[in-house]
């Protein structure tokens, strides 16, 4: 027994870690931190890819689709990420703030 | 033979009166009314004579009116005998009236509207009379409907006269649908409204539906001629100038509902229960207004009263089966109730506007002419022997006795009271001392002349014996036995009247005064036309303005409607100020509304898609 | 060693793998930094150390005693945890990666087979790089904590810098894998077998000359060494990123350098100079170069022995030159030969990398920030990335 | 041996992911989400991806990470200030949260597969096969995915352009 992990293991770990991720992106303040923590959601969403792939994976190796959607994930993350933090750059530089509650001039 | 022209001739007057009356002087205005009612009836005299015995109907057609599908009604008119008797009334007592209006409405404002609308009065009744189908008829209906309510409502600055013109208008109005109801009928069933054709089936169609037209039609003739539910307008109809009381609430328009009642003599013929019920009606009618005439003070509502009265006679008449009888009491009346009315219109204006009696008095040196042509007309109206009402009244009591003995009685006791009520008029106002404060004199000869012609009508007018003249129009009447004695007792119930008259207000005036008192409750009831009025006014007339008000506009109109059209808007309002608020500008609001979305969604799908609910899918 | 279960031998044989990798790893650490004082004070026509024990043989051990006895005060404008945290990593990522590298052929110890390689992973490559380009947070977060401007300037720049050369390392790292196609370390060197023709650098389809020279170069600036070495240059950014350490943390950042420039040349001899395979092979005599190398070295150093001025020298250079000698003999002796000539050809092969370390920082000047970056972006880069197309292209058409 | 290995990884990751939630420092929350990364990176080898592994490594850790450091440091961000202004999310954010971890747990348990995952299990992760498919079935979201480096590299560089001169 020691030696095997039951799947829902890895998917509760990535549920908890996801939901971290949404809590850290609800409830804290500076842009940055938001950012991070959706990484963080992407990452737990990147376990339970894997996950899945070695459900559905097994001996034989037609299972790779999980890994290649977590990679393309990570490779969008990446985009993202650099996209994003040039966006808090600017966003910086104009309004001298990192809080989020203050950048909110799209008001109605 | 030109029948177009009797009715196109009063018409063209009211054209020209109407379009440039107010440019011509009185005079223009006078020959073109009056040219053009003495003309028709010129022409009215020259055709009835060219067409000889007129034993059968003749009809000309101009053009079809109306077609569509299976309804073809043309525009055409017939005369034949009760339509030559019903033409020389209207045309001969129109030119009368129209002749003494001159001298009444002289200083009145408004001359050539006046006369403008007298003319379209005639242009109407002549196409009721001459019309050949019910649609005709009932244009012509509407149509002296419409010029009683503009006359009544003459002195359109004054509320009463307004208010009673309103109130004409409605209860004809609430008379015609009954009548529209009964031409839907009879087309529907008949397939046609022309008179010759519907004739020609009636005898064929079932009772029950004979009865019901029968009944709708009454409702008609109940409205236009002011019988029992529907008379309240007439006395109020007494607020227009005197020559219109004469001509249309006395002579022509009331009779339209005998005379329509008449000419559909083969409905009623084949519907024993409707001809009843005329006759009820007509008894009910006759005694219950004679009952009010007694009292009134102002001279025209006595005369009002007293049209009703005659009018419910005319229906007895009818409802027993003596059309004929029906129709010569309507000429003599014609005759003897517009010399009343023409006689007490050149009362008031011999008093310059004073209409209470109890304000006249000892009228008869001051203006004697017009008391003394009055006096052939009360004389007339009492059913003393030689003169018209005698006639005609006792043919009516003759067939009511034949018909049902109990009507006779009734009949015989308000001929007694009509005597008593005319001559307390005429005693009041005539004799004894002048109570009021004018000073009378007598009416000019342009309005006398009219007084005198209708004078000496009232007295011959029971010679023209219209049943020998009729007698071949209505088939299948029941015949009526002479009776002496009954005529004997209808004269002495008339000679009553008048002595009590005599006794009560020139013998011994404290008689009334006291027997007024005595009976209080009798007296004020009465004097208040058993507050007919005012339970009409509580039970109809509120209820209906209230509902309206209360439950129709602001109920549903409001209410409903309105509300559900501004609820749509202000609904859609409110939700987008509610989703307005969703935007809030704040990263991290919109952060939960996705997780909300997002929760949601999940659930949703689930739900969907296994059955862990005992199978959703 | 008796009938040991596999699980148990396994066990051992990594304790003492690990035991003898670490110690052989921090002496070599200690005394490259004496050579390279040494070698650059020859460039510089100078000395060097000489009076701690022979030679300034015992220098290094003085330093050592020196930064580890020196006192260890944190500033109190620092923000602790991470100020701490920073020397910690720095170290950790770069002694991990010494761990997968192979320095010679599998052996029999005891019986059984046994890789001379702490861990045998067959993602070598992938993991080297993985842990190099963790390398950066040691410096960001020392850089960063210190809390002054200049040391947050000199962590910033490193970052950069070694973020940005690491694309042309690893494009440079990627062509040869297109040649020997494999990603575990000792298959490659397997792949690079037989003369110094088939080394990666001249492999035949498309020898890798030029990815060689781009990995040189960016292992340069991977480890902040001397054409790039802005950041902690003593005048511009007083000592950049490690201005605010002291003592063991001062230390540990040097032992960092150090031991990225280790791993380093051995990636490129592993990867471009065929490891352990000998220049020419075995049948021709490679393995006597390493008797006749050290024997020469015994006989200068007693020639110079008797020759000496010094009196120490008297002393000295003829002990040296009698162990040299001994070494000469031991390679002789066959059972040994079997580990030691491979160990010694990949040890020749980073000696001489490491020496053109040294070499070059006596020489090259410093670059400037914006020619450093300037240089990777818009020339290293697009050359690796046109020599792995040309590798590509070579070893696709080849039949 | 893999339960353990998995339980320690899993509290480390968990008790980073934590800390990148809960510490008011962008930079500690940063290196905590490293340490995620890391811990990730280890659980990946367990399941038998040691590409995606390696790849978390260099690319998430090593290179998005560095980036945040990278923008945390040039922007110097303080500590967050306590001044909350969002009344919906405080009133709605913690059920949502709760409902949403036990939606998911109920699933975790209820409706999915029990395969049971152990070292060896799982051999297709390598970057052999990896490469194959990437370049054999799934080449144009290779292609795609290239392109939209490009666009996010030129997207940043416009953006952070006037920044920098």
């Amino acid at each position: 027994m020691l030696a095997e992990v039951p799947m829902s293991y890895f998917l509760t770990l990535s549920a908890i870690l996801f939901a971290l991720g949404v809590a850290g992106f609800l409830f804290r303040r500076s842009v940055i931190t938001v950012f991070m923590s959706i990484e963080l959601m992407l990452n737990a969403v990147n376990l339970s890819f894997v996950t899945f792939s070695y459900h559905h994976g097994g001996a034989t190796h037609q299972g790779i689709e999980g890994h290649l959607f977590a990679f393309f994930v990570m490779v969008v993350a990446a985009a993202e990420a650099a996209v994003g933090l040039a966006i808090i750059l600017t966003i910086f530089k104009n309004r001298q703030t990192l809080n989020i509650d203050d950048i909110e001039s799209m008001k109605n | 033979m030109a029948l177009w022209l009797i009715p196109i001739l009063p018409f063209a007057g009211f054209v020209i009166n109407g379009l440039f009356g107010r440019r011509f002087s009185k005079a223009v205005v006078n020959t073109f009314a009056i040219g053009s009612v003495v003309l028709a009836f010129a022409w009215v005299l020259k055709t009835l004579l060219g067409l000889g015995s007129l034993e059968t109907a003749v009809t000309e057609h101009y053009f079809t009116w109306i077609q569509s599908g299976s309804l073809n009604i043309g525009c055409d008119f017939a005369v034949d005998r009760l339509t030559a008797i019903m033409l020389l009334v209207v045309t001969g007592i129109g030119s009368l009236i129209h002749i003494y209006a001159i001298g009444y409405m002289a200083h009145e404002g408004g001359y050539y509207r006046f006369f403008a609308y007298m003319n379209l009065f005639m242009f109407f009744m002549l196409v009721l009379v001459l019309a050949s189908n019910y649609l005709l008829l009932f244009v012509g209906w509407e149509g002296v409907g419409l010029c009683s309510y503009l006359l009544i409502g003459f002195y359109f600055d004054k509320k009463f006269a307004t208010d009673a013109g309103n109130k004409a208008f409605i209860v004809n109005r609430i008379g015609d649908f009954g009548f529209s109801l009964a031409m839907f009928l009879i087309f529907v069933n008949f397939g046609s409204l022309d008179f010759g054709k519907v004739f020609r089936q009636a005898p064929a169609a079932d009772t029950g539906l004979l009865t019901t037209i029968g009944l709708l039609l009454l409702v008609g003739a109940c409205g236009k001629s002011a019988q029992l539910p529907l008379y309240v307008w007439l006395p109020d109809a007494m607020a227009g100038p005197t020559p219109v009381s004469a001509l249309i609430h006395a002579a022509t328009m009331v009779t339209a509902g005998v005379y329509m009642t008449a000419r559909s003599w083969p409905i009623f013929m084949h519907a024993p229960t409707a001809m009843d019920a005329i006759a009820i009606m007509g008894i009910a009618t006759a005694v219950f207004s004679a009952t009010i005439g007694l009292v009134q003070n102002d001279i025209k509502k006595v005369f009002a009263y007293s049209t009703v009265s005659q009018l419910g006679y005319m229906f007895v008449g009818v409802g027993c089966g003596a059309f004929s009888a029906g129709i010569w009491h309507l000429m003599t009346h014609a005759f003897f109730k517009a010399l009343l009315f023409l006689g007490a219109g050149s009362v008031i204006h011999a008093l310059s506007g004073e209409q209470d009696l109890r304000n006249m008095g000892g009228l008869r040196t001051k203006i004697p002419i017009t008391c003394w042509t009055m006096m052939c007309a009360a004389v007339a109206i009492a059913g003393v022997p030689p003169f018209s009402g005698f006639f005609s009244k006792d043919a009516i009591l003759l067939a009511a006795y034949n018909h049902a003995p109990w009507m006779y009685w009734l009949g015989v006791v308000t001929a007694g009271m009509t005597a008593f009520y005319v001559f307390r008029a005429m005693f009041l106002a005539f004799w004894g001392e002048y109570r009021g404060h004018a000073h009378p004199h007598e009416s000019p000869p342009v309005m006398w002349i009219p007084l005198a012609v209708l004078g000496a009508l009232s007295l011959v007018g029971g010679f023209i014996n219209i049943p020998k003249f009729l007698d071949g129009f209505f088939q299948g009447v029941p015949e009526v036995p002479e009776n002496s004695s009954l005529m004997i007792v209808s004269i002495a119930a008339g000679l009553i009247g008048i002595f009590l008259a005599w006794l009560m207000y020139i013998a011994k005036p404290a008689i009334a005064d006291s027997l007024a008192s005595s009976l209080k409750l009798l007296y004020t009831t009465l004097l208040n036309k058993y507050f007919v009025d005012e339970i009409y006014d509580a039970a109809v007339v509120k209820p209906i303005v209230g509902g309206s008000r209360w439950v129709l506009w602001k109920g549903a109109d409001v209410g409903l409607i309105d509300g559900s059209v501004n609820g749509a808007g202000s609904m859609a309002q409110g939700a987008g100020g509610i989703l307005r608020k969703l935007q809030s500008g704040n990263i991290r609001s919109y952060a939960t509304w996705v997780l909300f979305g997002s929760v949601l969604a999940i659930v949703v799908l689930f739900l969907a898609t296994t059955n862990y609910w005992g199978g959703l899918q | 060693m008796g009938d040991l279960t596999n699980q148990q031998f396994y066990f051992l044989i990594s304790v003492v793998k690990v035991v003898v990798v670490f110690a052989v790893l921090m002496t070599v650490l200690a005394y490259l930094q004496w050579v390279e004082r040494k070698v650059i004070a020859h460039i510089q026509v100078r000395p060097g150390p000489y009076r701690v024990g022979p030679h300034g043989l015992l220098q290094p051990l003085a330093d050592v005693i020196k930064l580890v006895t020196k006192e260890d005060l944190i500033p109190p404008h620092v923000s602790k945890p991470f100020y701490i945290l920073a020397p910690f990593l720095a170290i950790t990522f770069s002694l991990l990666s010494i761990s997968v590298i192979p320095f010679g052929p599998p052996i029999m110890v005891a019986g059984r087979e046994t890789y001379m390689q702490l861990a045998n992973v067959n993602i070598g490559v992938l993991f080297i790089l993985a842990v190099s380009s963790m390398g950066v947070y040691g410096i960001a977060l020392a850089g960063w904590s210190s809390n002054n401007k200049y040391s947050l300037l000199g962590g910033l720049r490193s970052c950069a810098q070694m973020i940005s050369y690491e694309l042309p390392l690893s494009l440079a790292i990627a062509s040869p894998l297109l040649i020997s196609n494999t990603l575990d370390l000792r298959k490659l060197v397997d792949s690079q077998n037989g003369s110094i023709l088939h080394w990666n650098v001249l492999h035949m389809p498309f020898p890798q000359i030029f990815s060689f020279i781009i990995f040189l170069i960016a292992a340069f600036a991977e480890t902040n060494r001397v054409p790039f070495d802005l950041p902690e240059a003593e005048n511009e950014l007083v000592a950049g990123f490690h201005t605010e350490y002291s003592s063991m943390k001062f230390a540990s950042f040097f032992m960092a350098e150090y031991a990225n420039m280790i791993t380093v040349s051995c990636m490129a001899t592993l990867l471009f100079l065929g490891g352990w395979v000998a220049p020419w092979p075995a049948e021709y005599g490679s393995s006597f170069v390493p008797v006749a190398i050290f024997a020469a070295a015994g006989v200068i150093a007693l020639y110079h022995g008797s020759q000496a001025k010094l009196k120490m020298d008297k002393l000295t250079f003829p002990a040296f030159g009698v162990i040299f000698l001994i070494i000469a003999a031991i390679f002789v002796l066959p059972i040994v030969q079997t580990w030691l000539l491979p160990l010694f050809w990949f040890c020749a092969k980073v000696g001489a990398i490491l020496f053109a370390f040294i070499w070059i920082r006596g020489t090259l000047p410093r670059f400037r920030y914006d020619q450093l970056m300037g240089f990777t972006w818009k020339f290293l880069f697009p050359v690796a990335m046109l020599n792995l197309l040309v590798t590509g292209l070579l070893v696709a058409l080849r039949p | 041996m893999d339960v353990i290995l998995f339980f320690v990884f899993a509290i480390i990751a968990v008790v980073c992911a934590i800390n990148v939630v809960v510490q008011t420092h962008p930079i500690s929350s940063a290196i905590s989400l490293v340490g995620v990364m890391g811990s990730l990176a280890v659980l990946y080898l367990l399941l038998g991806a040691e590409f995606l592994a390696a790849a978390q490594v260099i690319v998430y850790a090593g290179a998005i990470m560095v980036l945040f450091v990278f923008v945390i440091m040039l922007l110097n961000a303080g500590t967050e200030k306590k001044e909350g202004k969002s009344l919906v999310v405080q009133l709605l954010g913690v059920p949502l949260l709760v409902a949403f971890l036990g939606i998911v747990a109920f699933f975790v348990q209820r409706v999915f597969p029990t395969t049971m995952v152990h070292f060896g299990g799982f051999t297709g992760g390598g970057v052999h096969e990896i490469g194959m498919a990437l370049f054999g079935p799934y080449l144009l979201p290779f292609e795609v995915t290239s392109i939209l480096i490009l666009i996010a590299i030129l997207g940043a560089i416009v953006l952070a352009r006037k920044e920098m001169d």
